[in-house]
């Protein structure tokens, strides 16, 4: 039963026939008509953030340690290791970043912040793969050791230097941030325009092409070489083995116990550049900085099918959602509407594909939030925050439909045991 | 079991002991690395450990944590992941607080008044929960990742309705919002204990029948039975005529209710009213506890109270230059190396089951070396 | 090519020396000394547990022995994990099928041993997989995903697998255990043709007959040593048996009929859809007697496990009704069905039987837990279980040191034995008994058989559903014959023949009627 | 900390005899070295244990604490021989309220708070509203696009007081002028206080609609508000001390217009003075704009030419003709 835990979907049925690749043309077609939709809702109720330049640009930062935590996830879990230490592995990349990027410089806190979550990943990799213990188990351990190994180790060495305190690293200089001058402010004239979808894409771009930060880009090359790795290379296709059918894989002289650990690895690597990442980009280690993206990381990595396209596309979402919330609540109201429509849309597909009950669920729901977006002028500034975990909830309870679980997740393995 | 098995005894007690014994020396090396005196650490803890009043802040934050320890556990037997005991407690304490601070309580009898406020919190922790369990049973939502977004969302929740303009209290001139105070007739008397200014809370007994119901339900009755076979193995207990989706959702809303208790000896016993600086974190608290009490009624119970005395002594600690983050490192450690001793005892016991089973069978030949083939 | 050494005979194949293994409580292997001609088929027989697939786990690496070593073409080896095996030329195909379903069958095929450097060399692999897939009429598809393959076709994945890694000795832990008997024949020829190649098989089965027409050697393992080592034109399938056991062969039979008029288990019009919506059982319709066994022949996947499943409640059937007694109970829960008297012997124990981490009584109480002697009430009676428990230990044989152990602790066999009792127990007006005796030994499997001819003659109605035909035709007073979730046939079992009903079961009697 | 006296935290001195007075100083969450609201307190203590040789102990809060916890610090530093205590943060008025009769020989304070009252406290209040107004005049009067921002840490009571007094500040010398406010986090989600990104995230949005200038009353989270404005070449209010001066901003300090300064330091070392002097007094006692509690830096001369505006503002608050309301 471990194996289904962390599972998005466990009772569902498993996915009918259409398991071969569904074309690329297909998933651009399904970005366009989102695009249209939203730059209706943005042109509908003058909320120009929903497509702003900075929207997206605050979003692209927001989603980077997402989605590495989400990247982290898939590592561990495409191996058969559940890993919800991804928190605790963050925050150790959050204190290693400060620790060595004050000194030495943000590169360095890159590297620091890595092995400081490589720390935690043989932590858990001892404890799940050498031990054998309940992987949520040790994952909870870890995620209660962390931060406390972390506030120690900050009262130890950053109360005394200049600009720091117990609780949070002298401040760390950003690494380069690249914009693309002429194209970025040609987009943002055009932006400026507010014209039906073309100011909107325009938005989208000038985000994509403007003040990027470099860990950024090295995030989004992570996430690609990830999937070159594990699905086009003789390395990534054992790694998988050992979380479909660990024994099969043993029986083929595949070292299980290696490949696990170091996908468990791998894991607490991407956790600390994660964690490296947040403290990069906010300029300082501070306590309690993670502030659960190492779960959200988690639930975007199961809204991605552990597969890295999707995770990029859930970590994105919840960046978005989270940086229009942080950035004013007028966005936000649109994004009642935004969602009304969704819901109405996923109301529409689960009909069509014979959901009766879900379809009305998911059209009452729609109904009430495009009602709350007619009949208010805003969210309560209160509740604005809860926007991304509302989404999550949403998503995972009525869209979630084809998720597959490596089959052996979570489950213990010990060699020579296979029956 | 008839008889009480010595080595079974002596297993159960080694791993927490082992574990225990480990972090502390863990933790000692991590002091004297850092120029500080572990002797000095252990004085302090001591010298905490035969004050009054850390003896009753102890015991009382062991109230509460066992309370979250049990609401874990209660999941925890069936496999199910109730990592959203924060979330109830906190929405429930909340609510409940406004209910008994409400003017119309003013006139009910005292008795009455904390048994509504009670069944409130239980029914909002239920409620929460609940939600984790429709997710689950009707759409295979895993409880792991929708209790850490109830989790989330019952923050702003709680800090919407934590308003004037909603239930809170117009309280010009602080800076704290609470919800109205709730009266005498409402509170719950603390035992006072000779020494210590503060009183023993008074739910102390809610907690210790919570205890002894969770003990009877889980080894007396059907329920619990069921409860456990469903942990063990689902297709078993599927096939047994176990309703595993009911399981799910019982033992979600009965996670839920005890959770809902979390917060009641805090509210009724010391702050009278739900605020700002309501206690916050207590559910995860609970899991580190569960997991060391193993689900245990009594375990359960030892385990939360050296987690009280531990939080309870950072104040002894500060006062002589240790640094208190220590107690977090020791926790950590405690937790992550009992569970391995766990599993290292588990392994062991098998083993050494099978070797019974075994010889018992005579099919073990006499000499056989002790191997150990792990 | 297997090197000849200096002149004369070459070199065995594969020797075994003296290995011993033992496990906590179990010795599996002790001084087992085995010699594999190359070029020939080596069988290895025995009863269950007596020690074959540890051995040969040790000889693909996957074990270690505790003492003896092996020599491979004359060469002493040691082998420390399956790399090495594989590198010394040995392949094996497990008892159990060892893929991973979300992989593809090319992605099956070449883990461990992936063509190309960094990067995996998809379109080399293609190509190696047709070659050899053409080479021995496999028939297989790379780019297929396993989950969707039938037991054939893992099947002989399986062995694509072995044969791309290049292997000389060939290892099958009974590999017919799942194939009706055509598939079977189809196995046996492969076989044939790769013998010819100069390849040596090591082949276990517990079907003798089997074992007799395609082996050249045999080799008889009991209690973890070798017995016998025989050629099979001085033994018959029933001297081989009592080689193996060490004494005569019980025979299922029923011996009169106590097959009364009261029907206990009506079903009508039953259909039943699968996950993925297909139908995987249209239109079944069966009356099962007090004193009636009724066995249910087919091929597995034909629809047996989704019937037992609509039977006890587990999976909604989307058409007919099911009648326990004349009551209607189409739509009742599982629980309700077991209070009603239905017994269930899962097929498979581990994961439907027993709480493997729980006590044995605590077992006993599984799926009675709203019945007396195992409860009162809402509560639990661990008195009444216990003392239930030690009765079934002792009418049932449980060979157990005590009821307060784990199931986990117990053999495969005891365990079987203690869900026999506690199905028995309660006096069940229906069994539903699937391969009860499977991976039971001869002795467990008499005992399993008496008990069902017992309560039979007391009136219990069985449906009985297993793989072994022969335990079907004896032990039935009527049979059907499943085939894509259909009845397609009746038989007397008085008069059929396995043969008859191997031909039923695959189709081939409907193509030739037709 | 701030001052970087080369002070050991949380270290005892030897005290060099002069009177005979033994600080106790129970920090809020975050502690010394927050960078804010703390470290403002730390300076003040640094400076009477510089000046008067004092022995003091430092202890501080855990997230997530009780009350009984609070009562606890302050009770060991009652028994520890600590006779003048100051309690950092409104968090601690209950647990006073409790301890403070059992020790009538000790002297407390209380900073942010009223709610605890005895004759041995001293109730420390700033008027942060009448600073707040004044940074919000200098706002209205810098801005070139008539929208100014407001980055709260965590929407609590307090903080509102901060943005209550800014708005008033805004509308008071440019009616016209718009407000944007953002809370970062809602109690009990105290993050919002420690968390740059979301900082700079809020005050990137304001920035891109329009707003030039951001008042950041967002603790360690405004150092996030700063990072966004000098990459828009926007401007930076900060709060509680002059945060141009501050080290950790020192990448950042000229876009710094002004901070708020809340003299908690001034607050913390008069309090520890009058101890020793024998000069306590209980009750409340308003640092307001009068009293030099609160006010407004002009470090970084980027307000020197509104000057004359502010100090008539400051005059018309200090004389009662303008009176700014503390909620809303
Ligand atoms: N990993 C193990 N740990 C402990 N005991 C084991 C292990 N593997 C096998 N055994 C025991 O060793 C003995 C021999 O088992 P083995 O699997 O070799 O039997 P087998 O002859 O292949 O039986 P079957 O015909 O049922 O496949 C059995 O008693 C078995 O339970
Ligand atoms: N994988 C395993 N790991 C640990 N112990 C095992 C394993 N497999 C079997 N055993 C142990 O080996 C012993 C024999 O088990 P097994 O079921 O293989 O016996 P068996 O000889 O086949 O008996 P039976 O004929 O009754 O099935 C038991 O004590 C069992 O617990
Ligand atoms: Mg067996
Ligand atoms: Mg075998």
């Amino acid at each position: 039963m471990t194996a289904g835990l962390i599972a998005g979907v466990q009772t569902a049925p498993p996915p009918p026939q259409r398991r071969g690749k569904r074309p690329a043309w297909l998933y651009a077609a399904i970005a366009l008509a989102a695009l249209l939709v939203v730059s209706a809702v943005r042109t509908l109720a003058g909320a120009t953030d929903l497509t702003s330049g900075g929207t997206v640009q605050a979003a692209l930062t927001a989603a980077v340690p997402l989605a590495m935590a989400a990247l982290a996830g898939m590592w561990s879990e495409r191996a058969g290791v559940t890993n919800i230490g991804l928190e605790g592995m963050m925050v150790l990349g959050t204190f290693g970043a400060g620790y060595a990027g004050y000194q030495w410089g943000p590169w360095a806190g890159v590297v620091f912040g890595l092995l400081l979550g490589v720390i935690g990943g043989v932590l858990h990799a001892v404890a799940t793969v050498t031990f054998g213990v309940d992987h949520i188990i040790s994952g909870v351990a870890i995620n209660l050791l962390a931060p406390g190994a972390a506030l120690f180790l900050s009262k130890l060495y950053f109360t005394r230097a200049p600009g720091g305190g117990q609780k949070q690293s002298p401040p760390l200089s950003d690494v380069t941030r690249i914009t693309i001058p002429g194209l970025s402010d040609g987009l943002g004239t055009v932006e400026a325009k507010h014209w039906f979808f073309v100011s909107d894409v325009a938005g989208l771009l000038r985000g994509l092409v403007t003040q990027v930060s470099l860990l950024t880009v090295l995030a989004v090359l992570l996430v690609a070489g990830s999937a070159w790795v594990l699905w086009r290379t003789p390395f990534g296709l054992r790694l998988r083995s050992c979380g479909e059918a660990p024994i099969a894989a043993e029986s083929l002289g595949v070292n299980v116990y290696k490949y696990k650990y170091l996908a468990v690895i791998a894991s607490g690597a991407f956790s600390g550049l994660g964690g490296a990442f947040l403290a990069i980009s906010s300029g300082q280690f501070r306590d309690g900085q993670t502030g659960g993206r190492g779960f959200i990381g988690l639930a975007a990595m199961i809204f991605g099918n552990w597969r890295p396209g999707g995770l990029a596309t859930g970590a994105t979402l919840f960046g978005y959602t989270d940086a229009l919330a942080l950035r004013g609540s007028a966005a936000v109201h649109a994004l009642l509407l935004l969602l009304g429509i969704a819901l109405l849309v996923v109301a529409v597909m689960q009909y069509r594909r014979g959901a009766r009950v879900l379809a009305s669920v998911a059209a009452v729901l729609g109904a009430l939030f495009a009602l709350w977006y007619f009949l208010s002028d805003q969210v309560p500034t209160e509740l604005v925050g809860a926007a991304p975990y509302v989404v999550t909830l949403l998503v995972l309870g009525l869209a979630a439909q084809r998720l597959r679980v490596p089959k052996a997740v979570g489950e213990p393995y010990r060699r020579g045991q296979g029956k | 079991m008839s008889r009480i098995n010595p080595r079974a005894v002596l297993l159960g007690l080694a791993a927490p002991v082992g574990a225990l014994l480990f972090a502390a020396a863990f933790c000692a090396v991590v002091l004297a690395v850092t120029g500080h005196s572990a002797g000095d650490a252990v004085d302090a803890m001591v010298a905490a450990s035969q004050r009054p009043r850390t003896f009753v802040n102890s015991i009382n934050s062991a109230v509460q944590y066992y309370l979250a320890a049990v609401a874990v556990a209660i999941g925890f037997r069936m496999k199910l992941f109730n990592i959203g005991v924060d979330g109830q407690y906190r929405l429930a304490a909340m609510l409940s607080a406004a209910l008994a601070g409400a003017s119309f309580m003013e006139g009910l009898p005292s008795v009455l008044r904390v048994a509504m406020t009670i069944a409130a919190a239980m029914l909002v922790g239920a409620a929460w929960s609940g939600f984790a369990a429709l997710l689950k049973v009707t759409r295979g939502v895993s409880e792991v990742i929708s209790t850490i977004m109830l989790n989330s969302i019952a923050t702003f929740l709680v800090s919407y309705l934590l308003n004037p303009d909603r239930l809170a209290l117009e309280n010009p001139g602080s800076n704290n919002v609470s919800t109205p105070p709730i009266g005498v007739g409402g509170q719950v008397p603390g035992i006072p204990v000779a020494g210590s200014s503060s009183d023993l809370f008074g739910l102390l007994f809610l907690a210790a029948a919570v205890g002894v119901v969770y003990w009877f339900v889980l080894s007396r009755t059907r329920f619990g039975f069921e409860l456990k076979a469903t942990g063990l193995s689902e297709s078993a207990a599927v096939a047994s005529g176990v309703s595993v989706k009911r399981m799910v959702v019982w033992s979600m809303l009965l996670s839920g209710a005890v959770a809902g208790l979390v917060g009641m000896p805090q509210l009724l016993g010391s702050s009278y009213s739900y605020s700002l600086d309501f206690p916050t974190g207590i559910g995860f608290i609970g899991i580190a506890v569960a997991l060391l009490g193993r689900n245990n009624p009594v375990g359960m119970a030892l385990a939360a109270l050296l987690w009280g005395f531990l939080n309870n002594t950072s104040n002894s600690l500060d006062i002589s230059n240790i640094p208190r983050e220590i107690i977090g490192i020791m926790q950590g450690i405690i937790v992550l190396s009992v569970v391995i001793a766990y599993e290292l005892v588990r392994r062991y016991r098998v083993r050494a089951e099978q070797r019974d089973v075994g010889r018992a069978l005579g099919r073990t030949k006499a000499a056989t070396a002790e191997e150990v083939s792990a | 090519m297997a090197t000849e050494p200096a002149g004369g005979e070459p070199a065995p194949a594969v020797e075994l020396f003296g290995i011993t293994k033992r496990f906590p409580g179990v010795v599996a292997n002790s001084d087992v000394n085995i010699t594999v001609r190359a070029g020939t088929v080596h069988a290895l027989v025995g009863e269950n547990g007596a020690g074959k697939s540890t051995l040969m786990k040790i000889l693909y690496g996957m074990q270690q022995p505790d003492e003896g070593h092996i020599t491979v073409d004359g060469r002493p080896t040691a082998f420390h994990s399956p790399a090495d095996a594989i590198r010394a030329g040995i392949g094996m195909v497990h008892q159990h099928f060892m893929l991973a379903d979300n992989l593809t069958v090319l992605e099956n095929v070449v883990l461990g041993d992936e063509p190309g450097g960094l990067r995996l060399d998809a379109r080399a692999a293609r190509r190696r997989i047709a070659e050899i897939s053409d080479a021995y009429g496999l028939g297989i598809e790379p780019d297929r995903l396993v989950d969707e393959l039938g037991v054939g076709a893992r099947q002989r994945v399986e062995i694509l697998k072995v044969l791309y890694r290049g292997a000389r000795t060939l290892i099958l832990d009974e590999p017919t255990a799942v194939l009706v008997p055509q598939e079977v024949d189809e196995l046996f020829g492969n076989l044939r043709e790769l013998k010819s190649e100069g390849l040596t098989i090591l082949f276990i089965s517990h079907k003798l007959d089997e074992v007799l027409s395609v082996a050249d050697d045999i080799t008889v393992m009991r209690r973890g040593t070798t017995v016998a080592s025989v050629s099979p034109r001085d033994v018959t399938s029933r001297q081989l048996a009592e080689l193996m056991v060490g004494s005569s062969l019980p025979v299922p039979e029923l011996r009169e009929s106590t097959v009364t008029d009261v029907p206990v288990l009506t079903v009508t019009g039953l259909s039943v859809d699968g996950d993925d919506g297909r139908r995987v059982l249209d239109d079944i319709s069966f009356t099962i007697h007090a004193g009636e066994v009724l066995g249910i022949a087919g091929v597995e996947g034909n629809g047996q496990a989704e019937l037992v499943e609509a039977l006890m409640g587990i999976r909604q059937p989307s058409g007919g009704r099911i009648e326990l007694s004349g009551a209607d109970i189409t739509h009742t829960s599982t629980r309700h069905r077991r209070e009603a008297g239905v017994g269930y012997i899962p097929e498979d124990r581990h994961r439907q039987g027993v709480l493997l981490d729980a006590s044995l009584w605590e077992n006993r109480v599984l799926g009675h837990q709203t019945r007396r002697p195992s409860s009162s009430g809402a509560l639990i009676d661990i008195r009444g279980a216990k003392a239930d428990t030690e009765r079934i230990v002792r009418d049932y044989d449980v060979r157990t040191p005590g009821i307060g152990v784990h199931a986990s602790a117990l053999s495969g066999g005891n365990q079987q034995k203690l869900i026999v009792g506690r199905e028995m127990s309660g006096d069940p007006v229906l069994l539903i008994a699937s391969h009860p005796t499977r991976g039971v030994d001869v002795g467990a499997q008499a005992a399993i058989w008496e008990h069902i001819r017992r309560a039979r003659a007391e009136h219990l109605a069985v449906l009985l559903i297993s793989a072994d035909l022969d335990e079907l035709i004896g032990m039935s007073d009527a049979l059907s014959v499943i085939l894509r979730g259909r009845f397609v046939a009746d038989h007397d079992p008085a008069t059929v023949t396995p043969e008859q009903l191997g031909s039923a079961m695959t189709g081939a009697e409907q193509e030739e009627a037709r | 900390g701030g001052s970087d006296s080369g002070s050991q935290p949380g270290g005892a001195s030897t005290g060099s005899g002069a009177g005979s007075i033994k600080v106790g100083m129970a920090y809020d969450i975050g502690g010394r070295g927050d960078q804010s609201f703390n470290d403002s307190a730390a300076r003040g203590l640094d400076k009477a244990k510089a000046e008067f040789g004092i022995d003091v102990k430092e202890l501080e809060a855990t997230a997530g604490e009780t009350d009984a916890q609070k009562e606890d610090r302050l009770r060991q530093l009652a028994e520890g021989g600590y006779n003048t205590i100051i309690a950092v943060g409104y968090v601690y008025a209950q647990p006073l309220a409790k301890v403070a009769p059992d020790f009538p020989d000790i002297k407390f304070a209380l900073v942010d708070s009223e709610d605890a009252k005895a004759n041995n406290i001293e109730n420390i209040t700033f008027a942060e509203e009448q600073g707040s107004f004044l940074v919000g005049v200098a706002a209205a009067l810098k801005s070139t696009t008539n929208k100014v921002g407001f980055v709260g840490g965590v929407n609590t009571p307090l903080i509102q007081k901060f943005e209550v007094g800014f708005t008033a500040g805004v509308k008071a010398a440019k009616p016209d002028a718009e407000v944007q406010v953002k809370y970062l986090t809602e109690p009990p989600d105290f993050t919002g206080f420690s968390d740059p990104a979301k900082g700079e995230t809020a005050a990137n949005g304001m920035f891109d609609a329009g707003v030039d200038i951001v008042y950041a009353a967002a603790g360690g989270s405004g150092s996030g508000v700063f990072k966004a404005a000098k990459a828009k070449g926007k401007l930076g209010i900060g709060v509680d001390s002059d945060q141009y001066n501050q080290p950790a901003l020192a990448d950042v300090k000229d876009i710094i217009l002004t901070s708020m300064v809340k003299n908690v330091d001034t607050a913390v070392y008069d309090f520890t003075k009058a101890a020793k002097d024998g000069k306590f007094t209980a009750g409340t006692k308003l640092y307001d704009l009068k009293a030099g509690g609160v006010g407004y830096a002009t470090s970084g001369g980027k307000i020197d030419d509104i000057k004359a505006q502010l100090d008539s503002y400051q005059q018309k608050i200090t004389s009662g003709e303008i009176k700014v309301s503390s909620t809303k």
